[in-house]
């Protein structure tokens, strides 16, 4: 193997790690903004300019805050299960084609860490696997309320990996390939995949709010019912951990929201335009990361103008609604590839 | 019944059970429910409280009769105003005072806008917890502008020790005037926007329908008034059936639920503030001239300019302050409509400086025994919808 | 067409009901007041609610009091009833010695009495036959006296920053 | 009976020799930690309501970075009592300042929090001093949310100018004792 | 149970048209509800760099007056102590030395006025029952403190000063006070 392959990898890898972090990092500013932008507040503005070091502070005061692990608590998993969350949500951030390919000399280097043909199961592993860091986090708390907190998780993202994977089942039948930088690439000039998967698009949206439990679905944390679910009991560092994964989860799924179903790196116009490949790439990447943006924005908007269902109706919409409807999108795609 | 739900607890080892409390977020105030839960499902619940007892009718022993008003301040702390007008209207019922038109309607005015702000919170905090914050943070920005009314009248945003026995501590000024004007012309619009954020919201509406649903007749035998009760369908109000402080002279509707679910207190608290503002509305037009307090100079302060010159002024001051004026002996009830329901005043006087008994008949206390029937065979969560729509606060429920 | 239920009319049914057990009429502040032997306590409670003309079945509310001159019945255990239909209040009264505070519950009758009662147990140590759970309620549960009997000072007694001569208290 | 939390400015025993760095890592951390305060609302009573009235719009905790409630008291950094502290509850709130992590700070909100106000009865705790330490004393009854901001700075204050190792230190050792904590 | 008056209406619609119940129009209503907010000039007042405003009536720290030639009004009548429901106000009494007119308008002043700032609930009893102009509540606001023993005011914090720049201003409040309507 080349090791100019290695280099290369190992520079993206460090590279969307550090900027995942980044934008988890100010996700969680951004979430405080908006929320205070939203409701008629200012938000944090007191940390350095307009507040900007908000998030640092909090890490430093998380890094400097005293660990505390309950008695009663399996003290491996409960140190191991923020470590697992965190991880699986990092990790499929590898599938993702962050942008056009960069030219040095005349080779191509592509913003993809691996190019599976099987991405979108990769992406399925990765997010079923995440909801163990709940689990064990919950459990292993020896709290009621985590327990709760994570029996709730573990049950809703089972429910709504079903319907989220038969969205893309749909997804996959049009497009006819699993392969998601060929996914983006049939993108191309506004062909976006949302234009013909709108009923797919609604329950794949629905789906990753459940799955990031993020509000109408924060059943595994519920702020109101169960005190922090299942990391009520976290301090510290570690509790650091679970919140920024989730919002490492949001980013993650926003960049495969806008990736699956809004051309990726892709934009109307852009494209057509005859730009030099490395600006080119440089573009694209900025066009993918508003996309991921705006859907952040979604996520946040959504959280703080809905209520929450209740644990039951979460099922409810699971098993009734969207199975049967991601059904029926999955017969119309077949039928539509079938016969046109 | 109540022994049902504690043996229920004792006797199945299965089942789990759940701290709710003293300090979970949704119990706002401070009680404890031990929820016994099979899963999701509560089972049943036992409660305690008490958390914030602070012996209330103790005090209230050794207090002259006008500073029982600081208590009653903090009895409902969410609408301080009724609770003061309460007891102002029982001192007055006990003396035989008949107040002016003018400080009536003020009263009235002053009473409706608390319910209001009772209402807001309660509601927009029923919205935090169901998840949705933002509702609450817009209702707030106009419960700050009513305390801002309070402010311009009483100079106090919550505890307000508003009124004084025999009348009102001051007049309403031109700007508490402007503001009130303000609050009922703008505020409808605002709240309709808090209104279609929740009201029709299926979310919302599957969260609290059926949730906490208690029968008119089970809810009567516990004791319910107020919006719990008239969400069961029973159009008890004491504005109505007693009315006091002239309002035989608004027009309003009772608002009734059907079921007695959250949806219904929800429904029905909603309803009361669009009434209340209706009330308002017409106070403000048919306001009377004249005084706004009573001539009593053995109840009611005379005037400092007097009292720096006048002997006798000076007197009745001092008699009032040091709390000497004859009070008659005799024992009164009186109720008002607070905002969790009637809140009634049980007074027995021995003719001394203080109450010999004060007792508060607090709607929260007494029906907030009904929860674990209410929450029994419901889940978590609509144990806590439940609770956050009864509005139990926990001044009032612990006194 | 029942009969226009006012005080008088209560008093007149009353009359033919318990005669011998009412040891007390009188109005004050439009309101009647009643005096009953402790005993009878359930049964005029019973004889309210189930009276299918005043139909006074709306427990308001149970409260004591403490009255130490009165030998033999320092403590009044006072309940009022209502009926919200005929809109009338009615205040009973019963006045059991502080040396076997013990009276009726009215639980069975109304579970709204469960709290109401614990309460005053709380506060003045009325025992409460046939009471569910009687524990109390708001205070502590290894508190040791009955805080609002007359005797106990209200002061928790530890306090430092004030000197009493002050207050004319 | 006031006990002070008294500032030791010094720098503390087997300290001295990281010199300049440590401190600076102090004025550092201090600095994070005063942004980033996250606060559990012990709101029993009528404070409790102004409190709900300073994080909402027209007051705005947010900005102070201190909008992040945590209902779990091991992720807080404050613990705001706000409220009549009951006898019956003084256990509770001890348990809860016990389960918050280290460092934490504790704002007394109002009267009866700080002193027992009014409530000078059998059944109040005259002042929650009596059970944990308190930082910063917040009066009125209830205070402004004004006066509820000015408390949440003056703690930032404190926590700005406080020393990493501070508690590690044997004054506060001897704080804790005095409250029966560990 | 049958109507106990002719005033009741029946608010609860338990019925859902199939709009509402398809979830996204009320979803959608809501967010655009919260994104008009977006956009909308803040509600906050920046404390501390800009203070809301405050009723000229607002009950916050006390002041004790002087009157016009710079002597202090209280005469210790201690009123304003039983007043006082916290039980916050502590005074003792001092008669007036000859040569000290000018400090003291009555021949009886308060040598100690103290008022225990965090018992006081500023219900504002005590000004009301001030027969002697003195003591007044004024919309300044009580600082916070970190220990509680700073929390006693005597005179020398509440007391106002001598200079017309040190007088605290409660015209307002003595305007408001009391205003008898015509009648």
């Amino acid at each position: 193997m080349d090791y100019i392959v290695i280099l290369d990898k190992t520079i993206l890898i460090v590279a969307i790690f550090i900027v995942s972090l980044a934008v988890a990092a100010y996700a969680t500013f951004g979430e405080r903004k908006v929320a205070a932008w939203l409701q008629d507040r200012v938000g944090p503005n007191r940390a350095g300019p307009f507040g900007l070091l908000q998030p640092v502070a909090d890490g430093v005061k998380m890094f400097m805050k005293e660990e505390i692990i309950p008695n009663a608590a399996n003290k491996k998993l409960f140190i191991i299960a923020p470590a697992i969350f965190m991880v699986t949500a990092l990790m499929s951030s590898a599938i993702i084609p962050w942008g056009k390919p960069f030219e040095i000399g005349d080779r191509q280097f592509h913003l993809l860490v691996a190019d599976l043909n099987i991405g979108m199961l990769f992406v399925f592993a990765m997010v079923a696997l995440g909801s163990y860091g709940i689990m064990i986090g919950g459990w292993a708390s020896n709290s009621k309320f985590s327990l709760m907190g994570a029996l709730r998780s573990s049950s809703q993202m089972i429910s709504y990996e079903l319907p989220l994977g038969m969205s893309i089942v749909a997804l996959i039948l049009f497009a006819g390939t699993l392969n998601l930088t060929e996914i983006v690439e049939m993108q191309k000039y506004g062909n976006w995949n949302v234009f013909y998967q709108p009923l797919g698009f609604i329950i794949f949206l629905v789906c990753v709010f459940a799955e990031c439990g993020r509000a109408p679905f924060d059943m595994p944390e519920s702020e109101s019912e169960l005190v922090g679910g299942f990391h009520t009991e976290y301090s510290s560092m570690k509790l650091g951990l679970f919140l920024f994964a989730e919002y490492i989860h949001m980013f993650i799924s926003s960049a495969i929201l806008a990736t699956l179903f809004f051309g990726g790196y892709h934009f109307p116009g852009i494209d057509s335009l005859d730009l030099a490949p490395n600006i080119a790439a440089l573009v694209s990447i900025v066009v993918l990361f508003s996309k991921i943006f705006f859907f952040i924005f979604l996520f946040m908007w959504v959280r703080w103008t809905l209520p929450r269902f209740r644990f039951d109706q979460v099922m409810n919409l699971g098993w009734n609604v969207l199975i049967p409807l991601s059904l029926l999108n999955i017969l119309a795609t077949a039928a539509y590839v079938t016969f046109f | 019944m109540q022994e049902n739900y504690i043996k229920q607890t004792e006797e199945v080892p299965e089942y789990t059970y759940l701290n709710l409390g003293p300090t979970h977020p949704a119990t706002h105030g401070i009680f404890e429910n031990v929820l016994t839960m099979d899963g999701e499902i509560v089972k049943g619940s036992v409660q305690t409280v008490g958390y914030i007892h602070r012996a209330f009718e103790k005090i209230a022993e050794r207090r002259p009769y006008y500073q029982i008003t600081t208590l009653t301040d903090r009895l409902n702390y969410c609408s301080s105003p009724i609770n003061n007008m309460g007891w102002h209207m029982t001192v007055e019922k006990l003396i035989g005072v008949e107040i002016p038109k003018r400080a009536q309607y003020m009263r009235v005015i002053l009473m409706e806008l608390s319910r209001i702000t009772d209402h807001l919170i309660c509601n927009s905090v029923m919205g935090v917890d169901t998840g949705a914050l933002t509702g609450f943070t817009y209702m707030f920005q106009w419960r700050e502008k009513v305390y801002d009314i309070y402010e311009q009248i009483c100079g106090a945003r919550l505890t307000t020790n508003i009124g004084r026995i025999g009348g009102m501590e001051r007049d309403f000024t031109d700007k508490a005037y402007r503001l009130i004007n303000e609050f009922i012309r703008d505020f409808p619009k605002a709240f309709e926007e808090f209104n279609t954020m929740l009201e029709r919201n299926r979310i919302f509406f599957d969260r609290t329908i059926n949730t906490g649903a208690i029968s008119a007749e089970r809810a009567l035998n516990y004791g319910f008034t107020g919006p719990s009760l008239r969400a069961c369908g029973v159009d008890y109000d004491v504005r109505v059936m007693n009315p006091y402080s002239s309002y035989e002279d608004f027009e309003f509707d009772i608002p009734v639920g059907e079921k007695g679910d959250s949806y219904d207190r929800f429904m029905v608290r909603q309803h009361e503030i669009r009434e209340s503002i209706k009330i308002i509305k017409q106070a403000l037009n048919n306001m009377p001239d004249g005084k706004f307090h009573a001539d009593v100079p053995e109840f009611y302060l005379p005037p400092k300019e007097d009292v720096y010159k006048n002997m006798e002024a000076l007197i009745w001051h001092f008699k009032i302050v040091m709390g000497e004026s004859d009070v008659p002996k005799g024992e009164v009830y009186h109720a008002v409509e607070g905002g969790n329901g009637e809140l009634g005043f049980y007074l027995i006087s021995d003719g001394g400086r203080a109450p010999y008994k004060l007792h508060f008949r607090r709607p929260s206390f007494i029906y907030y025994q009904a929860f674990p029937e209410q929450i029994t065979g419901g889940m978590l969560s609509d144990a806590i919808v439940t609770m956050s729509s009864m509005n139990v606060i926990a001044g009032e429920l612990d006194a | 067409m029942n009969p226009k239920v006012d005080n008088e009319y209560i008093v007149e049914e009353l009359k033919l009901a318990f005669n011998d057990d009412i040891l007390l009429m009188d109005e004050s502040y439009g309101m009647l007041g009643l005096e009953i032997k402790p005993s009878k306590i359930n049964d005029l409670l019973k004889w309210f609610k189930e009276h299918p003309v005043i139909k006074a079945n709306f427990l308001t509310d149970i409260c004591g009091a403490h009255f130490p001159d009165l030998k033999d019945r320092e403590l009044a255990v006072i309940y009022h009833v209502q009926s919200m239909e005929n809109n009338i209040r009615v205040r009973i009264k019963c006045f059991i010695p502080i040396s076997s505070p013990k009276i009726a519950s009215a639980t069975n009758l109304y579970v709204g009495a469960n709290w109401m009662e614990r309460e005053t147990f709380d506060f003045y140590g009325v025992e409460f036959e046939g009471h569910p759970n009687l524990q109390r309620i708001l205070n502590v549960d290894e508190m040791d006296y009955f805080p609002l009997r007359k005797q106990y000072p209200l002061e928790d007694g530890t306090r430092e920053d004030k000197d009493d001569s002050y207050f004319g208290r | 009976m006031s006990k002070e939390i008294t500032m030791s400015s010094e720098p503390l025993e087997g300290y001295q020799g990281e010199g300049f760095l440590a401190t600076s890592l102090d004025k550092a951390v201090g600095l994070a930690r005063s942004k980033s305060m996250w606060p559990l609302p012990f709101a029993t009573s009528c404070c409790g309501i102004e409190f709900m009235a300073t994080m909402g719009s027209n007051y705005d905790l947010a900005r102070f970075g201190s909008e992040r409630i945590s209902f779990s008291p091991r992720q807080a950094d404050l613990l705001i009592v706000a409220g009549t502290i009951a006898k019956k509850m003084g256990p509770v709130l001890k348990k809860v300042y016990l389960q918050m992590a280290e460092p934490r700070w504790v704002l007394s909100v109002g009267a009866c929090a700080s002193s027992g106000g009014i409530f000078d009865t059998y059944s109040v705790l005259q002042g929650i001093d009596r059970v944990i330490p308190v930082d910063v004393y917040v009066p009125g009854c209830p205070p402004r949310p004004e006066q509820i901001l000015d408390g949440v700075m003056q703690i930032q204050e404190l926590v700005k100018n406080e020393p990493i190792r501070r508690r590690n230190s044997a004054e506060y050792k001897a704080l804790m004792a005095s409250y029966g904590i560990k | 149970m049958k109507s106990l008056t002719d005033r009741k209406k029946s608010v609860s619609k338990r019925e859902l048209t199939f709009a509402e119940k398809a979830y996204l129009p009320a979803v959608l209503k809501g967010m655009s509800i919260t994104l008009k907010h977006l956009f909308k000039k803040e509600a906050t007042v920046r404390y501390p760099e800009e203070t809301r405003e405050r009723a000229e009536v607002y009950r916050g720290m006390h002041v004790l007056k002087r009157d016009e030639e710079g002597r202090e009004n209280c005469t210790a009548c201690g009123l304003c102590a039983v007043a006082c429901p916290a039980e916050a106000i502590t005074i003792d009494a001092a008669e007036r030395q000859p040569g000290e007119e000018h400090l003291y308008r009555e021949e009886k002043y308060a040598s100690k006025y103290e008022i225990n700032m965090l018992r006081c609930i500023y219900c504002g009893l005590c000004e009301e029952a001030c027969p002697k102009d003195a003591v007044y509540l004024t919309d300044r606001i009580v600082p916070t403190e970190y220990s509680r023993g700073k929390f006693i005011y005597g005179k020398d914090i509440l007391v106002e000063g001598v200079k017309p720049e040190e007088r605290i201003d409660i015209s307002q409040r003595k305007k408001d006070y009391k205003m008898d309507v015509k009648d």
